[in-house]
């Protein structure tokens, strides 16, 4: 039995610090395993679309620029992505990793949720693909029942 | 061995009312039973204070449709009432048609069942007979009648709408 | 220290009204950011009340079905002027009060309980059962710590034999500190005055986890708003009659800054220190505890008086 | 006062209250300040959990489910996992076992402490609210550190785990396992000798041994009532077989009782940990399971931080589960609020909701909710405005 127990810890912290992180001003480092953004390295992959089969939220697509000579461009959705790291761990040739630095997304504009990984003539030719009337892109992950 | 044990005796309770029992895993035990002995199994396990009621599953067994167009096997609806007493579990199963899905209300013997009945009621369509509340737990009020989202053959609302426009 | 100002300037602008307001919103502030020191965060920066109170008078205010509209709209006008009228006879930032008379200090607690009083009407004025709620606490609490919140205040006045608020600061600052010669009446004063103000742990009446914001559910924009600004200056009022009372009277405005100041780290410390008291918890305090010791300190004055003049 | 027949006085508790942190909807009927009855609704954050994973593949519907719930997010994954292993015939790694139940005390911890704030809040004691919760951020750091994220900490794969514990993440740990264990013990003295406090919890919401069997609550809510039901002692799963783990029970069935059980978890909790990191096995983290698994059905069983987590598994034999049925914890533990709600105070009714630890997104998972038959629209400011009007005039 005993009244204002916490008095101690009260008289410690009106003499310390605040614990409250002043974000946006003050940043911490983030750990090194963190899983921020996705990134993909074209060199490697192989086109096994293991990574589109299994992710949970739809956020990889990989297209096809040119099967034969196993180039690929992966169009990323980071507004979609929920970062469990599935297609790292499937990913058998490594093109895949999280990044510990880039885990600030919030944005004002939809265009930065939408990346494009690989070379760049790649890129290039996906994207004139793209535009093009009448031609799909090509088929990537199995569009979802709604 | 102490799970062996524990499913002999759960065993010996509902045995007589049995269709039939079979042991899928070490330590579970499955017990079929028709829905008009249920309640009976139930009050023997009860009575018994042989573990308690995890909950109430329900399954949905679509009608099979043979392939040359005729009637397979009517639509069913399955209740499993998973009973656990220290690592033995021993599951009643209750085989209901589409057509009349009455199983009588275990709720005077397990109050809490309450919430796994109304669950089952408003997901799979389930009649329990006497259960104490039939107000909706999950769903929105405004969800329409006899649409049931756990049921094989729901696909969404906007298709459900569908269908029905087609019928008529 | 007096003041020779016209006696419009003293009463809306400066000491009282605008200025008095103003300081209130400061003594909110400081509050706020105390109790956050103690409990390890930052708190609030120094505008925040102010900003919060111009957000609020520039909202729309939401008149709620079912209500008597004359007074939802009065109430807040009422309790205000209340609290800013007891400001008029207390001598604020050491400068002397602007009316005085004899007997003003029962004057001034009744106008302070005029606030909980219009509380009380506005949550039993709507229909919502929150305010309903919280209007019942409010009340009972009101008339549990009113009594013996009185005889703390009744104390120094029996000590200075006046009901004069001046005279009473004049006797407090030429004797010895009555928090050394009254010390149970000080204590009693100090929590009946956080009772007052519904602080912590004595929030039953708006207790947010159980009445979402008791009495005051329903207010929106002006009516909040005044309302919130005459809690201020009730807890300004209230915390100037404490110090003037038992911490040796106000001579001066840094004296006043150095004293409310100090009392304000001890009610902030009470905040944080205590779970909140349910309000039948908060009943048998004031009546089993608070009013018991309020009259022992009565009777120990009186005794002391008597011995006094007896030795004299 | 006569005794006329009086209109019910219901004060209702939700959907949005600010005693609740989830949507949920509860009706005290009050005469004065004591409540004379209690009613639960509930369903207002459904997303459909149980369907939706009739339509993914085993992968995928392991993070589905890891996100029922955003505070024992860990332990729904363990469940599905072990439940499919189960049924593919395959064993994870002793390693990849130890790192599932590290990490599932670490969640229990935090959530604990997340309980702890919580409860103390709703007893107005804003100040331990806000300490606990500086040191649970100690939890949630570390749980980062260690798998890369703060709450969906994904550790789990079908067949194993994805992270392993580093020698220097395990002395981290170890480290703020000392600090947390005295903070522990001085919150214990708090929430067992502050009289405010004690005032607030001590006799509340009492449970009795027999009643709390007979509604079949479980976690530390019945635990405290001194019934012996945890998942991790009277059927170890996982790396519980090997490392063995306590009950903690208390025979009082308070709202003190509570507390107590849970404080003395998260000294278990410490112990078990410290045990863990000294003897975890050395060797793979993930064996490999097939992409279909075999027709079948299994029951899988583990302790959340709030009671008995059962999830039912059926496959028939494709990539896609046939049928999932979740049974959180808590759903089991209404039954008890509104049992002994009545004859309390009004006050009381916030600190008896959180005595059990509820979490309404773990209720709430099997329905999708679309929009109904007038379709959606974007509204403009002005037309929602006039529609506001319209609809109060």
């Amino acid at each position: 039995m005993a009244i204002g127990v916490l008095f101690g810890d009260l008289l410690k912290s009106l003499f310390s610090k605040p614990v409250t992180e002043n974000y946006p001003f003050v940043k911490r480092k983030a750990p090194e395993n963190l899983r921020g953004k996705l990134v993909y390295n074209p060199e490697k992959c192989i086109g096994c679309m293991l990574c589109v089969k299994d992710c949970p939220s739809n956020a990889i697509e990989v297209l096809i620029v040119d099967i034969k000579n196993k180039k690929f461009v992966m169009r990323y959705h980071p507004d979609r992505c929920v970062y469990c790291a599935q297609c790292v761990q499937l990913c058998r040739f490594n093109c895949l990793s999280m990044s510990n630095s880039q885990w600030e997304m919030a944005s004002t504009s939809k265009n930065t949720f939408d990346v494009y990984y690989g070379r760049e003539e790649d890129i290039a030719e996906i994207l004139e693909r793209a535009a093009r009337p009448g031609i799909d892109l090509p088929p990537y992950g199995k569009p979802r029942p709604t | 061995m102490e799970v062996n044990r524990l499913l002999e005796s759960g065993k010996s309770l509902v045995d007589r009312l049995s269709l039939s029992i079979i042991q899928p895993e070490e330590e579970r035990l499955d017990v079929e039973i028709s829905a008009f002995n249920l309640k009976e199994a139930v009050k023997s396990i009860v009575t018994a204070n042989w573990g308690y009621l995890i909950t109430i599953t329900g399954l949905d067994i679509p009608p099979k449709v043979e392939m040359d167009n005729q009637a397979g096997s009517p639509g069913e609806l399955e209740a499993l009432y998973h009973f656990a007493n220290e690592n033995a579990i021993i599951t009643l199963r209750v085989k209901i048609p589409y057509s009349n899905p009455q199983i009588e209300s275990i709720c005077d013997l397990i109050p809490s069942a309450s919430l796994y009945e109304r669950e089952l009621m408003e997901l799979f369509g389930f009649d329990f007979v006497n259960t104490p509340n039939r107000e909706k737990l999950v769903l929105p009020d405004t969800w329409p009648d006899e649409v049931y989202p756990l049921r094989k053959s729901f696909t969404g609302l906007a298709d459900q709408e569908k269908n029905k426009e087609e019928k008529k | 220290m007096n003041l020779s100002l016209h006696p419009l300037i003293l009463l809306l602008i400066f000491p009282g009204g605008l200025f008095l307001m103003n300081i209130g919103l400061l003594y909110e502030w400081i509050d706020r950011k105390l109790v956050a020191r103690y409990q390890n965060r930052v708190g609030p920066r120094w505008f925040q009340p102010l900003a919060d109170t111009i957000k609020l008078l520039a909202k729309e205010e939401i008149i709620p079905q079912g209500v008597h509209k004359g007074l939802f709209l009065a109430l807040p006008v009422i309790a205000i002027t209340g609290a800013l009228t007891a400001a008029v006879y207390v001598p604020l930032f050491g400068f002397r009060a602007v009316y005085s008379f004899e007997g003003d200090l029962i004057v001034v607690l009744y106008l302070l309980s005029m606030m909980t009083l219009c509380i009380g009407l506005a949550g039993a004025n709507t229909l919502s059962r929150f305010t309903i709620v919280g209007a019942t606490r409010a009340l009972t609490q009101m008339f549990s710590y009113e009594a013996p919140f009185l005889l703390a205040l009744l104390g120094p006045a029996m000590a200075a034999g006046s009901w004069n608020i001046g005279k009473i600061t004049a006797y407090a600052s030429n004797n010895l500190w009555l928090i050394l010669a009254q010390p149970i009446g000080f204590v009693v004063a100090l929590v009946g005055l956080m009772g007052k103000l519904e602080l912590p742990p004595f929030d039953a009446p708006e207790a947010e986890t159980e009445i979402v914001a008791g009495a005051l559910t329903e207010y929106s924009g002006r009516g909040l708003a005044l309302f919130r600004i005459g809690k201020n200056v009730e807890f300004v009022v209230g915390i100037t009659l404490v110090v003037l009372f038992y911490l040796g009277g106000i001579a001066n405005p840094i004296e006043f800054i150095l004293k409310t100041a100090g009392l304000l780290i001890v009610i902030t410390a009470l905040q944080s220190l205590f779970a909140r008291l349910r309000i039948d918890q908060t009943v048998g305090l004031w009546w089993r505890l608070g009013a018991l010791m309020a009259l022992l300190q009565l009777l120990a004055i009186i005794i002391g008086k008597y011995l006094g003049e007896f030795l004299r | 006062m006569t005794d006329s027949p009086r209109e019910k006085f219901i004060v209702p508790i939700g959907p949005q209250h600010p005693a609740l942190k989830e949507p949920g909807n509860f009706e005290f009927t009050v005469d004065g300040e004591i409540v004379t009855d209690a009613a639960v609704r509930l369903g207002f954050v459904h997303r459909g959990i149980e369907k939706a994973c009739e339509t993914r593949n085993y992968t995928q519907d392991l993070y589905l489910l890891e996100r029922v719930c955003g505070i024992c997010s860990h332990i729904h994954a363990t469940a599905f996992v072990l439940g499919v292993e189960k049924l593919a015939g395959v064993q994870a790694p002793p390693r990849a076992e130890a790192i599932r139940v590290l990490a599932a005390e670490l969640e229990r911890i935090h959530s604990h402490f997340l309980w702890l704030g919580v409860a103390a809040h709703e007893a107005g004691f804003d100040t331990l609210f806000m300490y606990t919760w500086r040191d649970r951020e100690v939890v949630m750091d570390l749980l980062e550190s260690l798998s890369g994220s703060r709450v969906h900490y994904s550790v789990n794969v079908l067949g194993g785990v994805k992270i392993d514990l580093s020698q220097k993440i395990s002395d981290q740990i170890k480290k703020e396992m000392d600090f947390l264990e005295e903070r522990t013990h001085y919150y214990m003295k708090v929430v067992t000798t502050d009289d405010t406090f004690i005032g607030r919890t001590r006799g509340i919401g009492k449970l009795s041994k027999e009643r709390a069997e007979l509604l079949g609550g479980v976690g530390p809510t019945v635990r405290a009532s001194g019934v012996k039901r945890d998942v991790r002692v009277i059927a170890p799963y996982s790396g519980y077989k090997d490392f063995s783990i306590q009950v903690i029970t208390d025979d009082e069935g308070d709202l003190e009782a509570r507390f107590v059980v849970r404080i003395k978890e998260l000294l278990e909790a410490y112990r078990f940990i410290r045990v863990v990191l000294d003897q975890l096995p050395p060797g793979e983290l993930t064996t490999r399971i097939k992409r279909k698994i075999p027709e079948g059905e299994v029951i899988s069983r583990v302790e959340a931080p709030r009671g008995e987590l059962f999830y039912f598994i059926q496959s028939n034999g494709t990539e896609m589960p046939a049928r999932v049925k979740v049974r959180t914890p808590s759903l089991c533990n209404w039954g008890t609020i509104t049992d002994v709600a009545v004859g309390h105070k009004l006050a009381d009714m916030p600190m008896l909701l959180v005595g059990i630890d509820p979490c309404f997104s773990c209720n709430d998972r099997m329905v999708e909710i679309k929009s109904q038959s007038t379709p959606s629209h974007i509204m403009s400011w002005e037309s929602l405005r006039k529609y506001g009007i319209e609809y109060y005039k």
